[in-house]
This record gives structure tokens, sequence and C-alpha cells, in this order.
């Protein structure tokens, strides 16, 4: 068994080191199910609209940041989209998907308002630029488990899809 | 408002990478002695506490447990707030005002040690969205960084002189963890952590705490050798997800600021504020949060870190203390900014005092790139 | 108080034990919703937002902040309360301050705890610092087993009253449209074939976990009179921290030491001059993490003489239709997202003094009203409530 | 639901839940005061606490550097603690919790009690019988270490438990 406490030296301190080890379960709520569901089962990305403000959120949200408006006019957004910032992880942490290093970037996927957090990958670190078109890779169905990591990542877009997928519907 | 808080004494320990040595308790109570020194008052005299910890950090539910003892709690009137200690001194000041309690010990402290950052700090983010990508408070603020040097051309070189200045400046303030002779080239050579955010563009782990009296302008004329007043103060949340928020604009410091400097008249605050004291975990926020406070437009933050005006002898010295870069705790950091401004204008700052101080801005921020912003003008007349 | 301040709307969800339909945000931005349709007010109108909640519990750093946009916060002021039990008076109490200090005039308090994320009897254990507790950890229930013991010893109180606790709390439980447990339990039979979970602590004598929130808003005596018809006004409040006693945490079996609740009642009493509750106040909701510990409590904060607690359960005193009516909600036995339950117990009290408990109004007319918490190691808030000042 | 909206609503949703089961490591420090405590266990077998100059009462769990009720500096006044004393209080966990430290439920088959040292003092520890028909409040019982010395150094740990005593 390792030793759980350590005298300093040259005085009467120990130091306890141990754990705080309660697991937590987060429950994604009605939207956020039907956000990563759908990643899941159809490989779409949805986004919820603001009648109010005409912004649409992405990934979607339940409630407006601006007018606390409930959202329920649901968008699916083009998987393509607009890098508009990013930064490379060199520093290892147990929660990361990932071995390091790891880009990190917020993408504006055409027809939503807001950034996607997200990773970057298929991409020398040096070639990331703000302003460059991006497009998610989805993990394979078998691997996907209704989680944002079933989005692998957003690599380069070799070929620009001129086609904007903008479909509405009503909750 | 007719009568005013004032800032009867403040206190801080020597922040230091790792004070195993002490728990808690321990460490708050090294503050805690010089302010009762100072003023003569003992914990019996205190008739309420503002205490100021975050469970995740101190490894511990109800974090504050660890110290009522010697906050002198026992059958005390006592308020326990996260966030910065800069919130804390706030909701001593709304304490004070509100007429039901006169003298109130605010403490705040950290020992980053002894928990694991970047753990800790993913626990920060939106569960199901944002925390599995493995984020922590560094990597989030590299997108602020990378996003706010973009849109307005701030350069590295802008950042880390903001870096050389605050350690140049911690020589001289005798609490400073970690004041170091660096150069740009320096910063600009260190390991990177997060580009663009290299090791010395960020603070080191830091221990320690701040402790301060603040009381109702009658006790503190009583108390204070020198009291110092709480003229404005304001905080303001934005929103939580990144991709919500336009990183390179602080919005929430804007308004923070706005509502400080209505409470206090200030309407032009690089000519009527004399030394500015402001929380910068990473060396980039520096010039941002000047735009945010109004120090100068939009995207001028680099312009400003490279002129003079913000040195000591400038139009508006920054950070006399060095600032929350050489080594400050996360949670004391913008309590310790209160601390250092009442030193300047009681005139008790030393060698790194501001000739004649009379204004003082005092600033903190809580969370992820800046989630949550708090500023505070102080004076002495 | 320097202004006074009034209660203009409350808000809480059902308690539950599980929410899966809604994200922590998501939960606490419809007790937000219900408190501003009940004041009537619009999210603009909210100056600033006090947070009351326990992070440990769902193991999340700054919780607060993950919620600004649900909770309509985005751009506004507001601080985070993280006190223990007591967490939600404090948190009202700040409300308060902020507003009798003429810093805002409207604030907003909102609490809650969403207890499906972890384990609160492990949340409450990890109070209890490895490097003089280890190996001594059995949460909250082993030492509300302790006080129960030294009760039992002391009062001459019986299971049975323990029983009859949960019987009063479990009726109104059932006509309470928010509470989590609502047994409907017909004999005390029923409640003693409950298991132990810590002698002499059962199942049914304890609080549940809950998934809840719980939102008030709070106003200056100017606005409060344009706002609602009408506001119930905070008379006072007291909150006091204790050390642990030096022979338990929430009793103290050696009978000779002070309660924090004892020192409340002398500030709060006195400066309200109240010198016989059950005649100066109608009506109590007080923070009863055990069937035991209510009857303490009863005690403690003077609604009896000592030891007689468990004579007015027997009487039925305290229920409904009594004399003198505490927890008509259903109390904390009944449903307990502890950084929203002193909240509840104020807006609870603020709701039988307006008259608007629905199916469990009091009998009785409410014009005073006391509120509790209990938190850290016995520490005490008591609210005093008024129809009008 | 409208026409073309992207999914149908199931009659029963499925609700997605998100787990993360990450120990964190701390590092806590005993601090000076629980530092002489843990010394004095380790190192001699004895179990210390400090005293209140002022109300000269003896602090136990655990040694702090004020008196929380005099509200004073404690000094550094030490007193050793008597070794046997009577069960003032104990109860039993019939029902296993989960242990934040440990990372599971756990039962400790080891009641908790509140034990009256013969000097009149108060500590919380736990006894060694485990048959709860044999507890009684009043019962003599005695401190039992742990022998090995490279195990000690864990505070109140270091006593194993209170063993029931004739006398």
């Amino acid at each position: 068994m390792a030793k759980v406490t350590e005298k300093l030296e040259g005085m009467d301190v120990w130091v306890y080191h141990g754990k705080i080890h309660i697991p937590n379960t987060y429950s994604a709520g009605a939207v956020g199910s039907r956000f990563l569901i759908e990643l899941r089962d159809n490989e779409r990305i949805m986004g919820t609209r603001c009648p109010t403000c005409n912004l649409v959120y992405v990934p979607a949200r339940s409630v407006c940041k601006d007018c606390f408006g409930q959202l329920s006019e649901w968008v699916e957004v083009s998987q393509q989209g607009t890098l508009l910032t990013y930064a490379i992880a060199y520093q290892p942490n147990p929660v990361q998907p990932s071995p390091v290093p790891i880009a990190y970037g917020i993408v504006q996927l055409d027809g939503a308002d807001t950034g996607f957090v997200h990773m970057l990958g298929e991409v020398d670190p040096k070639r990331l630029k703000a302003g460059m078109k991006v497009e998610a890779v989805f993990k394979v169905k078998e691997e996907r488990q209704a989680s944002i990591l079933d989005i692998k990542y957003f690599k380069p877009v070799r070929k620009v899809t001129k086609k904007r997928v903008v479909v509405k519907g009503h909750h | 408002m007719a009568q005013r808080a004032g800032i009867v004494a403040v206190a801080q320990t020597k922040y230091h990478p790792n004070r195993a040595d002490v728990n808690e308790a321990e460490l708050a109570y090294e503050a805690i002695k010089q302010v009762l020194e100072e003023t003569g008052l003992t914990l019996s005299d205190i008739d309420s506490v503002v205490t100021c910890c975050q469970d995740a950090w101190d490894g511990r539910t109800i974090a504050s447990l660890n110290l009522q003892h010697v906050v002198g709690a026992h059958f005390g009137h006592e308020f326990t707030v996260a966030e910065d200690g800069i919130n804390a001194a706030y909701v001593a000041m709304s304490q004070v005002l509100s007429g039901d309690h006169e003298t109130v010990l605010v403490e705040s402290h950290m020992k980053e040690s002894q928990g694991e950052k970047s753990l800790i700090e993913n626990a920060g983010f939106d569960a199901i969205l944002m925390r599995q990508l493995g984020l922590d408070f560094t990597s989030a603020a590299a997108l602020q960084a990378r996003r706010y040097m973009d849109k307005y051309g701030i350069t590295p070189e802008q950042c880390a002189k903001a870096v050389v200045r605050n350690h140049g400046n911690a020589k001289n303030n005798p609490f400073a963890q970690g004041p170091m002779d660096i150069t740009v080239d320096d910063v600009l050579r260190s390991e990177m952590l997060v580009s663009p955010i290299r090791l010395l563009d960020t603070k080191p782990i830091s221990d320690g705490a701040c402790v301060m009296i603040v009381a109702t302008e009658e006790k503190a004329k009583k108390l204070a050798r020198k009291p110092v007043w709480m003229m404005g103060v304001s905080n303001c949340y934005e929103t939580h997800y990144l991709g919500d928020r336009e990183l390179a604009d602080c919005d929430a410091l804007v308004k923070a600021a706005r509502k400080a400097y209505s409470m206090a008249d200030i309407n032009d605050p690089l000519r009527q504020i004399d030394v500015a004291e402001i929380s910068t975990e990473y060396s980039y926020q520096e010039p941002l949060w000047m735009e945010g406070l109004g120090f100068c437009g939009r995207g001028e933050g680099g312009k400003l870190a490279d002129s003079k005006s913000i040195e000591m002898g400038g139009q508006l010295p920054v950070n006399p203390s060095g600032g929350v870069l050489p080594g400050n705790p996360n949670g004391v950091a913008g309590m310790a900014r209160v601390a250092e401004a009442v030193l300047q204008l009681r005139g008790e700052a030393g060698a790194r005092q501001v000739k004649g101080a009379k204004v003082a801005l005092a600033h903190g921020y809580t969370g992820i790139c800046g989630q949550l912003q708090a500023v505070m003008i102080l004076a002495n007349v | 108080m320097a202004g006074r301040v009034a209660i203009v709307g409350v808000g809480q969800t059902h308690h539950t034990t599980r929410r899966n339909d809604v994200n922590m945000a998501e939960m606490v931005g419809e007790a937000v919703r219900a408190a501003l349709a009940d004041a009537q007010l619009s999210i603009k109108d909210i100056e600033a937002f006090i947070f009351s909640n326990m992070e440990a519990f769902e193991g999340v750093l700054l919780p607060d902040h993950g919620m600004v946009a649900e909770v309509g916060a985005t751009g506004k002021p507001g601080f985070k309360v993280t006190g223990g039990g007591t967490t939600g008076s404090e948190a009202v109490g700040e409300g308060c301050h902020m507003i009798s200090a003429g810093l805002y005039d409207i604030t907003m308090v909102v609490s809650w705890q969403k207890h499906d994320c972890g384990d609160a009897t492990a949340g409450i254990s990890a109070a209890a610092v490895p490097t003089f507790a280890k190996g001594m950890v059995t949460g909250a229930v082993s030492e509300f087993a302790k006080q129960a013991l030294s009760y039992m010893k002391e009062s001459g109180a019986k299971e049975e009253h323990a029983a009859m606790v949960r019987l009063k709390a479990d009726r109104g439980a059932c006509r309470n449209p928010y509470s989590h447990l609502k047994l409907g339990l017909g004999s005390i039979d029923e409640v003693l074939q409950s298991p132990y979970l810590v002698w002499p602590i059962r199942l049914y004598d304890f609080c549940p976990q809950s998934c809840g929130a719980c939102v008030i808003i709070l106003a200056s005596e100017k606005s409060a009179k344009k706002i609602h018809k009408k506001p119930v006004w905070v008379a006072d409040f007291v909150v006091v921290h204790q050390e642990p006693f030096r022979a338990g945490s929430f009793g103290d079996p050696t009978g000779t030491e002070t309660y924090s609740q004892h020192v409340a009642c002398e500030r709060l009493y006195k400066r309200n001059g109240i010198t016989n509750v059950r005649k100066q106040v109608d009506l109590a909701e007080i923070y009863e993490p055990s069937t035991w510990e209510e009857m303490s409590l009863y005690e403690h904060f003077y609604f009896c003489e000592k030891n007689e607690g468990w004579k007015l359960i027997e009487k039925g005193v305290t229920d409904i239709e009594g004399d003198f009516p505490v927890n008509c909600s259903g109390g904390v036995i009944a449903s307990n997202p502890i950084g929203a339950t002193p909240v509840i117990r104020i807006a609870e009290a603020a709701l039988q003094i307006r008259g608007d408990a629905g199916e469990h109004q009091a009998t009785r007319d409410i014009k005073t009203a006391i509120a509790t918490a209990l938190g850290g190691p016995n520490w005490t808030a008591m609210f005093l409530l008024k129809r009008s000042l | 639901m409208a026409e073309g909206s992207p999914t149908k609503q199931p009659e029963r949703p499925e609700y997605i839940r998100i787990k993360f089961d990450l120990p964190r490591p701390y590092n806590w420090s005993t601090g000076r005061y629980l530092g002489k405590l843990y010394a004095e266990a380790k190192e001699n077998k004895k179990l210390v606490a400090n005293r209140c100059p002022k109300c000269k009462e003896i602090k136990v769990h655990a040694p702090t550097p004020v008196c929380p009720k005099c509200k004073v500096d404690m000094g550094w006044d030490w007193v050793e603690l008597p070794q046997t004393g009577t069960v003032f209080q104990y109860t039993y966990q019939v029902y296993p919790l989960f242990d934040p430290h440990l990372g599971r439920t756990f039962a400790d088959p080891h009641p908790p009690a509140i034990i009256l040292l013969d000097n009149g003092v108060f500590l919380r520890h736990r006894l060694e019988e485990t048959d709860t028909k044999k507890l009684r409040e009043g019962m003599r019982v005695q401190a039992v270490w742990e022998e090995d010395y490279e195990k000690r150094g864990q505070g109140f740990q270091d006593i194993l438990y209170f063993r029931t005593i004739e006398e």
C-alpha cells in the first residue's frame, strides 16, 4: 500500500495524500438529449432558434442568453463552418479524450449564430488559422454514445459544400 | 448613500508556491492576526464575518468549516461566499451599509498547491457540452487569447511586456511570490502550455490568504489610522458557453466598470483614477481588461501596454504590486488587489507607492475567461 | 435593517429523486420563471442575483456560472453563497442586505440542489477532512443518530413519537404539490416498520435526497408595494454559526452546552419583543433533517419547555389544524434539495402569511411566521416574516 | 410537430446522462497544531490535545490555533490525554454509505462512539466490539494502538479502536 501520509522534513507537519472520489452523473435534459441523440443516430448537428433575437444557437439550447426566451424551434445546421479561434494544448490532464497535443477550436457552423466548442483534427497545428473552413468528422456509428464526443473533431474542409442545409421545424 | 463603508485594515500573507506547513485555518490566521494587531480589536469585537472559499479547491464540503474558529465565528454571524474575495468585500460593504453590522471581518484563502488545478477547473465547464473535451481554464484562456489577438492585432510581444512589467513591479512588493528578472525574449521562449499561452504568460501555483476589516463610516474613523472608502462597486456575469461569447470583448467587465464608475462619479477613468490594481492570470488579459475598464478604446489595449503611461511614474500606474502574474492564488487575487489599493491610498505601499494616490481601482474576476467580473473604486477622502 | 425589504415573489419546482428531463440549469430556470410569474415581473426587472447551492454535491465548480443564461443573469451582478445547510438563509439574508444597503432595488435569490448528479451522504461526509476524520465518516445520518439517542434518553420520547412526526409531515407533504416524499402513511406501525439506517434512525426518520429549486424575489419597500398585492415583510433575521459540541455535532449529549438556536432566539426574539413565541408567532417552517431533530428543535426554539417537544407532537399542537402549525409543507423530511431547503422554508412561510398555500394552508390565520435553517455543525439561521410591519 | 421536422418525438423520450468518475487528488496538510498530535501519536503512542489559556478547555477535535469559544490565541499549551475511559454514547451503522475518500460504499463494522476519557474529555472514536448486544453505555474501554511504527503517522487513526476492559 502506498504511503498516504508524509511527514514534512524538519517539522511536525504531515501531508495526507488522498482523494475525493464521488462519481457524478449529469442529465442532459430534454433539449440536450435530443441534440446528442441526433448526433448519435443521424449524424446531424442541431440548433435551436430564438425568434425574438433571431439567433440560432448551436449546440441546441433551451434558453436564449439575451432575452430569456424559451427556445423550441429546432434547426439543422451545416456540418461545415468557420474557425473562429483555436488553441493547442500541450499539457495532459486525465479528462482529455486523446493524447496531447490537442487542438481546441470554436467553430461557427453555417446556419448558426454561435460558436461550437470542440476539437480540431487531421491538421498540422501550424496551419491552423482563424477564418479557415472546417467540417465535422463523426465517429463510426458503433462508437457513438450520444455524447459531445460522437463528433471526433472538426477538420479542414477540402471541398466546400455549396448547398447550405437548413431544415426548420417546430418542436 | 448617506453612509459610506470604510476599509479599516488589510493584511496578506506572503504568497508562496506551497504552504504545506500550514492548513487553511493557520494560513488565514497569519493574516487575521495582523489586522487584529493593527486595529487593537479582538475576534470578539467583530460582529459579522464574510469568508470566501471554494469546496472544490479546499477539498472539503462546506470549506468554511476549516476556519470558523480562526475568524471567531462561534455564535457569530458568518456568511460564506464563493467566487473571488473581491465579491466578499462587496458583501461586507452591503452588510455595513444595510445598518445591520458595524464591523465585518472579510477573509479569503486558497491553497492551490493542495489540489490538481486542471481537474478542478474542468468541473467548472458545462458537463454535457464542454467538460468531456478535457478543457481547463488555461485552454479556454488560450481560445480567448487567440481570438483577442487575431481580432485586434495584439502581438505576443505586447503581452510579454505585461509579464515583464508586472514581474519588475513585484520586486518592490514584499508579499509577492516570485518576482523574476525576465525579458520579453524569456517570455516568448518559455515552454508552450496551450498555444498561444506560454509558461511565463501565466501565473504559477500559489498559496495565500488576504484579510480585511470593513466598518461603518463612524466606526472606521475611530478604528483606522487612515480609513479608505468604498466609493463604487459592481460585478457582472457573462454567459457560460464559450461559443456564445465574443471572447475578444469583455462585455461583463465593461458593464461592471460602468456601474462602479457611476457610483463613484468617475467619467474619465484614465484621468480620475490614480492607480489601478487589476487581476490578470494570463498576460493577454492585461490589455484586454484595460479595454474593458475603459482605460483605452476597444482593440487599443496592446498600444496601451506598449506605452509608458501604465508604468510606475506614468499617468495611470497599473499593478505597482506586480499583480497576479508573479503568483497569487485564484479566489484571493481580486481581494489582494483591493488590499493593495488600500495600501496605496494610505500611502503605505513602500517602494511600490504611487505618490499622492487618492483614487484607486481594484479589479477581480472569477471563472472561465473572466465570466464574473468585479470592479471596486476606493478613495482616501 | 436600514431599508425595509419584502418578499414579492416565490417559485419552486416540484421536488423529486431524479430529473432527467432537465439539466441543472434548466431545472433552476423553472423556479425562476415560477417566481417571476408569482411577482408578475419580467427578468429585466431583476437587478442582482444571489445563488445558493452546495456545489460539492453535484461535483461542479462555480455552478452559478453554468446557469447564467438559464436563470436570466446575463449581464447582471451576482453572488454565490456556499455555507452548508444554512446556505439558502445566508443567500436570502444577502439579498436583503443588498436592498437595505441601497445598492439594488430588486434582487432574486436562486437556490437549488440536483442530487441525482451525485451522492448527498458522500458529499456531507466530505465535510470531514481525512487528516482528522479518516475512518469516522458516516455522514450526517450517524450524527443525527447520536442526537436522537440523546434526545430519547433525556426527554423520554419514544420511537412512536418520531413516527408521529413523520405522519404529520406526510399529511402535509401529500397536500403539497411540490413535495418529494408523499408516502401516504396511515399508522405509526407503518413508520416503525421502516429499516434502520444508523440505529436508531430509520429510513422514514430521515430526509430524502431531492432534486429541486426555489426562488425568492425580494424588493425594497418602495417597489414592493407596487409589485405585489400581498408583500411579505422580512422583519428580521439572524445567522449564528457554531463550533461542534465537545461530544456531538447536532446535539450535546452532556446537556451542558449552549446551542446556536438559543443564541439565535435570544437575538431575534429580544430585538422583536417576542417573549412568548407560541402566542406572538403564528406558524413556523423549520429545517428538520430528522424526525427526532424536529422534536428537539421545538424545545430549542422555545415553542415549549425543555423535554416537552414530543408532547406537542402527541397533542397535535403543531399539526396543520393545530394551535401552532409547524411545517405544513411537509418539511425537510419530505423534501430536501439542500441548497434550496432554507429558501423553501422562507417561501412556504411567506405563502402561509399570504394565505396562498392552497391545500396545505394552515387552518388558523397566519400573520407572523418564523422560518429556520440548520447546517454545518448545528448552525442556525432564523427569519421573522410578517404580513404587516 | 410540423412537417419536415428532423426527428419524431418518441412516445417515451430517451434522456441522456453523462457520467464522470474521476477521483480528484488532494494534499491535505495537518498544519502545525494537528501535526503535533500526529507526532506524539507516531513517536510516543501518546494522545495529546491543546488547551485554551483562558477557559482551560482542552481541544481534541482537532487542535486549533484559536479557542473557538473565547476567541483568543491558544498559544502552545499541550496536555496528554488518558487512554482509558467509559463509553458515553455509541451507535452502529446498519446500512453502508458512500465514502467519498474511498470512492465506494462502506459500513464500518466498528461502532462509532463518544468516549469519556478519564480526565473528563470527550473523544470521538470507534469501538473494537462489533457485537452490538455486548455494547452498553458506561462500559470501560482502553485505546489499542497500531503497533507497527511504519504504519503509524495517521493521527487519530494510530489508535485502531477502543477495547472493552474489565476492571
